[in-house]
C-alpha cells in the first residue's frame, strides 16, 4: 500500500492510468517516443496506445500547440509535452491569444481541455535558453490555470486533474524534482486544483515556496528547526488560481511571510503573493515581508556563476532566520548544497 | 452546382453587409466589421461543396464564411450588436463569430493563427474515424506567417481531411502582395509540402465548387488530403469598415472597375427569371429586417456576465 | 517657444530627429509605409529617409523581430512597430530568447541595440485579441527595457533615449493616450530611462497608474481635489527598471498606495509595485494598499461589457476616496466617462 | 582548394572534439557539449569559401563552426570549462561561442532562431554596402520551425548577401527526419521561395566549398543572393555528450559504419606525405594542449560578474 515512487513516474502513471480509461486522451511532443521517454515521463506508452494517441513532432512549437488546441476543440484531451519550458515561448500566441481566449470570446460555446506540460531546467550548464521558468507570465493571463507540483503524491493527483479539467492547464515540471520521491497510491485519484498544501506546520514565518525551491525550503526548514526556529511551509501547488486562504491563515499567526520562488521576482508570482497579503492585512501592520528567486540576470552557465543565481539551503534558511531572530547565526556547514545538484551529472 | 442557390447565397451576404453598411453610422454597431462584398463567391462556392457536419475555421473577415456555411444570422446580427443573444453572447463580435450547430468553428483576429487549428481539428476527425472533413480560410497574408508552413508541414504528413483555402485578394491591409513575396506563385510553396495546390483565378465561386467537391470526395474515398486552393478575388471595401478606400492611394480605382464588372451578382442575376430574382430579393429582405429587429431588441449582457466564460 | 503638440506627432518628431543625425537608425514595421502612417506616427518618413532605411514588412512578427535582431548585431538601430501589443505575442521568443538575453550570454561581447513599438488597443471593441498589454511579461525579464510613458513630451524623451540606448528597449504606446496633447520642445532631447514622474504632488494617497490610466488617475485626483482629498500622481514612465525611490518617497508620507495598472493585475506590475512597498517599509505597518486594473478576464467586445473591463475615473477616484476618508460619498455625475472614450468612432 | 589546409582543418576539429570526449569524464566541463564528429567537411568547406570579415551563424552544435571560421581555441577551451577567459567569460558554454574577431556571430540553443537574425546582419550589410556575406548554418530540425520560412522569405524579397546552409544528418535528437517531413525533398521547398537551392550529397565539403564560392562571387559581384545548400551529412556520437548511442536503438549501428567507412579524415590522409602528416598532427596536438592549459589555468569568474552585461 505504501508505495513510494518518484514524480517523474507518478505523471506517467497519471497519463497511463487515463489513457486507460479515456480514450479522447492523446499525447503528442518532441521526442514523446524517444529511448528515454522523456525522463521516463512517456516510457512505453506510444506502444501501449499506439501511433495515433502518441505521437512524436516535427519541431514545431507555435504550430503543434495550434493542432492540440484544435484537436480539444474537435473533442479530444491532447497533453502536449516541452523538454523545456523555454520553448513554451514559441508558442505563445496559440496558448494565450487562442487557448486561454477561446471559452470567453466565444461566450462560453466552447473550450479547449488541453494539457501543456513544460519542465524547467536546471543545473549542467543549462545557460540562458533552458533555464527560465515563465509560469508567472501565464499566471497574468485569465483563462488558463497554471499547476506546479512538487511531490509525487500532488504530481499524480494534480496532473490526473488536469487531465479531466475543461480548461487549458499548464502543467509545470522541474527536472530536480522529477527524482523526488513520496508515497503514491497506486490507484487513480484526482486532486482539485487552486489548493495549496501546507508541507510542515510552524508558527514563526511562513514560507512560500515553488518548484525546486520547494525542496530547498523543505531543508531550511529542517535546519531551522535545529536552531529552533518554526517555520510553516506552504506550496501552493496551484500557480493560478491561487489559494490565498491559505496563505493568510498561516501569515495571520506567523506575521512573517518569505515567498521562495522558482523564477524571476520582478512582476512575478512572488510579488503577487506579496501584493495579496498586503491588501489583506492592509494597515494591520508588523508583518515582516520578504521574496528570493532567481537573481534578475539572465542564467549563466559556468557552474562558478550558476550557484549564486539560485536561492539555496543556506541562505533560504539564513534569511528566514533573520526574519525571525534579526542576528541569530547560521552556520553555512548545517545547509550542504542540495544533492539533487551535486550528484547530478550530464551530458544534458 | 445548383445555380439559384448559388445567386441567392452570395446575394444574401452581399445584403447583408449593404445593411451593416447602412446601419454603421448609427453606432449600432461598435466593433470594428471587415466585409467581404466582392469575395463572396469563394466562401459560397466552397461551402456549397460542403455538408453540415463538414466544419470550417475561418478569419475576422468572417462573415461571409458564416452565412455561406449555414450560420444563424439573428446570432450574426446581434452579435454585430453586442447584444447577449449573439452567436457569443457578445463577448466576441464581428471578428469571433461562431455557429457550433453548423460547423462554424470560429475565426481568430490574429492573422494565421486558426489555421494549425484547422489541422488539428482534422487529425482528431481522422482519428475519431468520422465521415466529415475541415475547411480552413485565410487571406494571402496569413501564408507569410511562420505557423502556416508548420501547419502544412504537420498536414502533410498526417495526411488530414483537410482543405486549405486561400482567399487571394491582393492586400493585406494596404500592403500589395507584390511587395511582401519576392516569388509570387504562392501554389509552389504549398506543393513543395507534398500536398496538391491549385490556383482558381477571376473570383470563380463555380470552380472553386467543382474543385472541392472533388477533393472531399477523393479525401472520403480514398483517404487523399490535405489539399490547397488559391481562389483569387477582390475586396472591394476598406480592410475594415463600411466605406471605401480610393482616397489612400494605395491601390487605383480602375483596379477594382475591372472585378466589379465581373460582379457575379449582376452575371448570375443576368441568368436567372426576375420573377425568381425579385422573390429571391424580397426572402432576403425580410430575414435581413427579420434580424435586425431580432438585434435591437435583444438585451444587452448584464454586468455579471463580465466574469463568467473565464474557465469552465 | 511653448509648443503644445499630440503625443502621436511626438513620437513621430522623435524618430524625424534621430534619423536625420544617425544614419544607423532604420524603421520597419507592417504598414509602416501606410497613407495613416500609424495614426501619424511614421507619416511621411518613407518618404524623407528612402526605402532602405524605413520599410513595411511581411507578416512575420517573430522572423521579423529576428531580422531587426540581425541588423542591431551588424551596427544598425532598428525600431521595430506593431499596430497591437497582442502580435508581439507572436515574438516572444526572438525578443526574450535572443534580444533580452544576447548581452549577458555572450559575457558583454556584444548587444542588441533595437527599439520595438507596441501600441495597447482600446474602445471601439477591440475584443480578446486587440486590447493586451503586456508590459509585465516583458519586466519579468532581465535585459529588456520597458518604457510606458504618457505625455507627449515623456514620449518623444523617452524615444529619443530608447533608440540611444545600446540595450533592446521596449516601447509601450497607448491609442488612447496617442491623441494627449502636452508641451513639447522642437529640439530634439533625451529623458533617462529607469525615472518617475510626479504628475501631480498630495499628501493623502499616492496613486502610481500607468499607460491610459494615467489619464483616468488624473481626472480622479482633480474629482478628488473638488472633495478636499490630496493625491500625489506618480506616473512611473518606465517600467523596468522601476523607479522605486520616487514610490516610497511618495508613500514614506502619504500611507497609502493605490496603484492602477493598465493591464491584468495577477502576477503583474501592480503586485511588483505593492511587493516593493510592503518589502521596503516592513513591519513598520500603518500603510494602506489596493490595485486596480484589467478585470480578470478576456476583454470582451460588448461595449455592455468592455466598459466595465476598465477602471473608470469614478471608481478610481471612489477607490481613493474610501482609502483616505472611508465612507465618504461621491457622486458619479462628477466623474463623466472619458471624452476619448466617449467620442472615440471606428470603424478600428 | 588547398587540400592540406582542408585536411588540417578537418583534423583539428576532430582532435579537439576527442580531447572533450576525453576530458568529459573528469567533470571539467560541466555543461552540454553537441559534438560535430563526422559533420566537420561542411563547416570547413564552407568557411574555407570565406573572408575573415564574412560573418557566421550557427547553432549550439558550433565547435566545428568556430574552429573553422577561425575561433580562438584557447578561448573556446575556457568557456567550456566555465573560466572567466572563454569567449563569453564563462557565461555561454558550449553553445553559445562567440568569436567577433573572427566573424562567429554567436550560436543560439534554441532551434531555428539564429537564422532570421542572420537574414537581418546581411540585410543590414547590404545597407551599409558592405563587400562581405553572412552565412548560416543550421540542422534539418530547424527547417521544421515557422520561422524559417518567414526568414526564406524575407531574405528573397530584400536579395541579401546570404547563404543558408542546412547540415542534414538526418536526425533531431532521436527522431528520422522522415518521421516529421511528408515530403524528403528539402530543397524543393526553398526553391519556391524563389532561392536557388541544391542538395550536396555524402558530407562532400570540397563540393561545398566550391559552391559557396560560386555563391559568394555571385553575390559580390552580381548581387545575386541568397542561396541555399542542403549538406547531407551524418553526426557519428550520441545527440548531446560525449558517447555514442546505438544502444538507444533509434538508429542502427550500420548506418554509420557506412559513413564511417568514408571517413575524410581518413581518406584525405590517405592522399598527403605521411611526414607532413605527422607534423600537422604535432601541431594540432600542442595547440589542444596548450588551449587545455590555459582553460586549467584560468580563474572562474569572479561571483559579482553574475550581475554584469545585463545592460549595456
Ligand atoms: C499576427 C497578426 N499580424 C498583424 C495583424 C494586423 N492585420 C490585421 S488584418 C491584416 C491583413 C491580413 O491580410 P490577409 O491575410 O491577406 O487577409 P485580408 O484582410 O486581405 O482578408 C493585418 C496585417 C494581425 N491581425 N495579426
Ligand atoms: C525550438 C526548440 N525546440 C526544441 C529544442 C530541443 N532540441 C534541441 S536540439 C534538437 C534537434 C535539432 O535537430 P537539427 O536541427 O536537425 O540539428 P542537429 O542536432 O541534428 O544538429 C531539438 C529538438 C530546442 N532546442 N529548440
Ligand atoms: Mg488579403
Ligand atoms: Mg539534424
Amino acid at each position: 500500500m505504501d508505495r513510494i515512487i518518484k514524480c517523474s513516474e507518478a505523471i506517467r502513471e497519471a497519463i497511463d492510468q487515463e489513457m486507460a480509461v479515456d480514450e479522447r486522451v492523446i499525447l503528442l511532443g518532441q521526442g514523446i517516443d524517444d529511448a528515454k521517454g522523456m525522463w521516463g515521463t512517456t516510457l512505453g506508452l506510444q506502444k501501449k496506445y499506439g501511433e495515433e494517441r502518441v505521437f512524436d513532432t516535427p519541431l514545431a512549437e507555435d504550430g503543434m500547440t495550434g493542432v492540440a488546441i484544435g484537436a480539444a476543440l474537435a473533442g479530444l484531451r491532447p497533453i502536449h509535452t516541452h523538454i523545456r519550458m523555454d520553448f513554451l515561448v514559441l508558442a505563445m500566441n496559440q496558448l494565450v491569444n487562442i487557448a486561454a481566449k477561446t471559452r470567453y470570446m466565444y461566450g462560453g460555446s466552447l473550450g479547449v481541455p488541453l494539457v501543456v506540460r513544460a519542465v524547467i531546467g536546471r543545473s549542467w550548464g543549462q545557460g540562458a535558453q533552458h533555464s527560465q521558468a515563465l509560469h508567472s507570465w501565464f499566471a497574468h493571463v485569465p483563462g488558463i490555470k497554471v499547476v506546479m507540483p512538487t511531490t509525487a503524491y500532488d504530481a499524480k493527483g494534480c496532473l490526473i486533474q488536469a487531465i479531466r479539467d475543461d480548461n487549458p492547464v499548464l502543467f509545470v515540471e522541474h527536472r530536480m524534482v522529477h527524482q523526488a520521491q513520496s508515497h503514491v497510491p497506486i490507484e487513480p485519484y484526482a486532486l482539485p486544483l487552486g489548493k495549496a498544501r501546507i508541507l510542515s506546520s510552524g508558527t514563526q514565518l511562513t514560507l512560500v515556496a515553488t518548484g525546486h525551491m520547494v525542496m530547498e525550503s523543505m531543508r531550511a526548514a529542517e535546519v531551522l528547526k535545529t536552531l529552533g526556529l518554526s517555520v510553516e511551509l506552504i506550496d501552493p501547488v496551484t500557480i493560478s488560481p491561487l489559494d490565498s486562504a491559505t496563505i493568510f491563515n498561516s501569515v495571520e499567526k506567523t506575521r512573517r511571510l518569505l515567498v521562495v520562488d522558482n523564477g524571476w521576482l520582478n512582476c512575478g508570482f512572488s510579488a503577487e503573493v506579496l501584493a495579496r497579503s498586503a491588501e489583506h492585512f492592509q494597515g494591520a501592520g508588523n508583518i515582516s515581508y520578504a521574496r528570493m528567486g532567481f537573481a534578475p540576470v539572465t542564467c549563466p552557465t559556468t557552474k562558478a556563476l550558476e550557484r549564486q543565481f539560485y536561492p539555496n539551503v543556506f541562505n533560504i534558511a539564513a534569511k528566514a532566520a533573520d526574519m525571525i531572530a534579526p542576528g541569530i547565526s547560521l552556520s553555512e556547514e548545517l545547509c550542504p548544497e542540495a544533492p539533487e545538484i551535486t550528484l547530478f551529472r550530464g551530458p544534458f | 452546382m445548383h445555380r439559384q442557390n448559388y445567386y441567392r447565397e452570395i446575394l444574401r451576404i452581399r445584403r447583408v453587409e449593404e445593411e451593416i453598411i447602412r446601419l454603421y453610422p448609427s453606432d449600432k454597431i461598435m466593433s470594428p466589421v471587415h466585409l467581404s462584398i466582392g469575395q463572396e463567391p469563394i466562401s459560397v462556392g466552397a461551402c456549397m461543396a460542403l455538408q453540415p457536419e463538414d466544419v470550417v475555421f475561418g478569419t475576422y473577415r468572417g462573415h461571409a464564411l458564416y452565412l455561406a456555411k449555414g450560420g444563424d444570422l439573428r446570432q450574426m446580427m446581434a452579435e454585430l450588436f453586442g447584444k447577449v443573444t449573439g452567436c457569443a453572447r457578445g463577448k466576441g463580435g464581428s471578428m469571433h463569430l461562431i455557429d457550433l450547430a453548423h460547423g462554424v468553428m470560429g475565426t481568430s483576429a490574429v492573422v494565421g493563427t486558426s489555421i494549425p487549428q484547422a489541422v488539428g481539428y482534422a487529425y482528431a476527425l481522422k482519428a475519431q474515424k468520422s465521415k466529415s472533413i475541415v475547411v480552413v480560410f485565410f487571406g494571402e497574408g496569413a501564408m507569410e506567417e511562420g505557423v502556416f508552413y508548420e501547419s502544412l508541414q504537420f498536414a502533410a504528413l498526417k495526411k488530414v481531411p483537410l482543405i486549405f483555402i486561400c482567399e487571394n485578394n491582393l492586400y493585406a491591409i494596404h500592403s500589395h502582395s507584390t511587395g511582401r513575396h519576392a516569388q509570387p506563385r504562392h501554389c509552389d510553396r504549398v506543393e513543395a509540402f507534398g500536398i496538391p495546390a491549385r490556383r482558381i483565378e477571376n473570383n470563380d465561386g463555380e470552380a472553386l465548387h467543382d474543385a472541392v467537391t472533388d477533393a472531399r470526395n477523393a479525401i472520403l474515398k480514398h483517404g487523399a488530403g490535405p489539399f490547397f486552393f488559391e481562389a483569387m478575388t477582390y475586396r472591394w471595401q476598406e480592410h475594415v469598415g463600411p466605406g471605401t478606400d480610393w482616397h489612400l492611394g494605395y491601390r487605383e480605382e480602375n483596379e477594382i472597375s475591372a472585378w466589379k464588372a465581373c460582379d457575379p451578382v449582376l452575371k448570375l442575376a443576368n441568368e436567372l427569371d426576375p420573377d425568381i430574382l425579385t422573390r429571391i430579393d424580397a426572402e432576403i429582405q425580410a430575414e435581413i429586417e427579420d434580424a435586425v429587429a431580432f438585434a435591437e431588441g435583444s438585451p444587452f449582457p448584464q454586468v455579471e456576465e463580465l466574469y463568467t466564460d473565464v474557465y469552465a
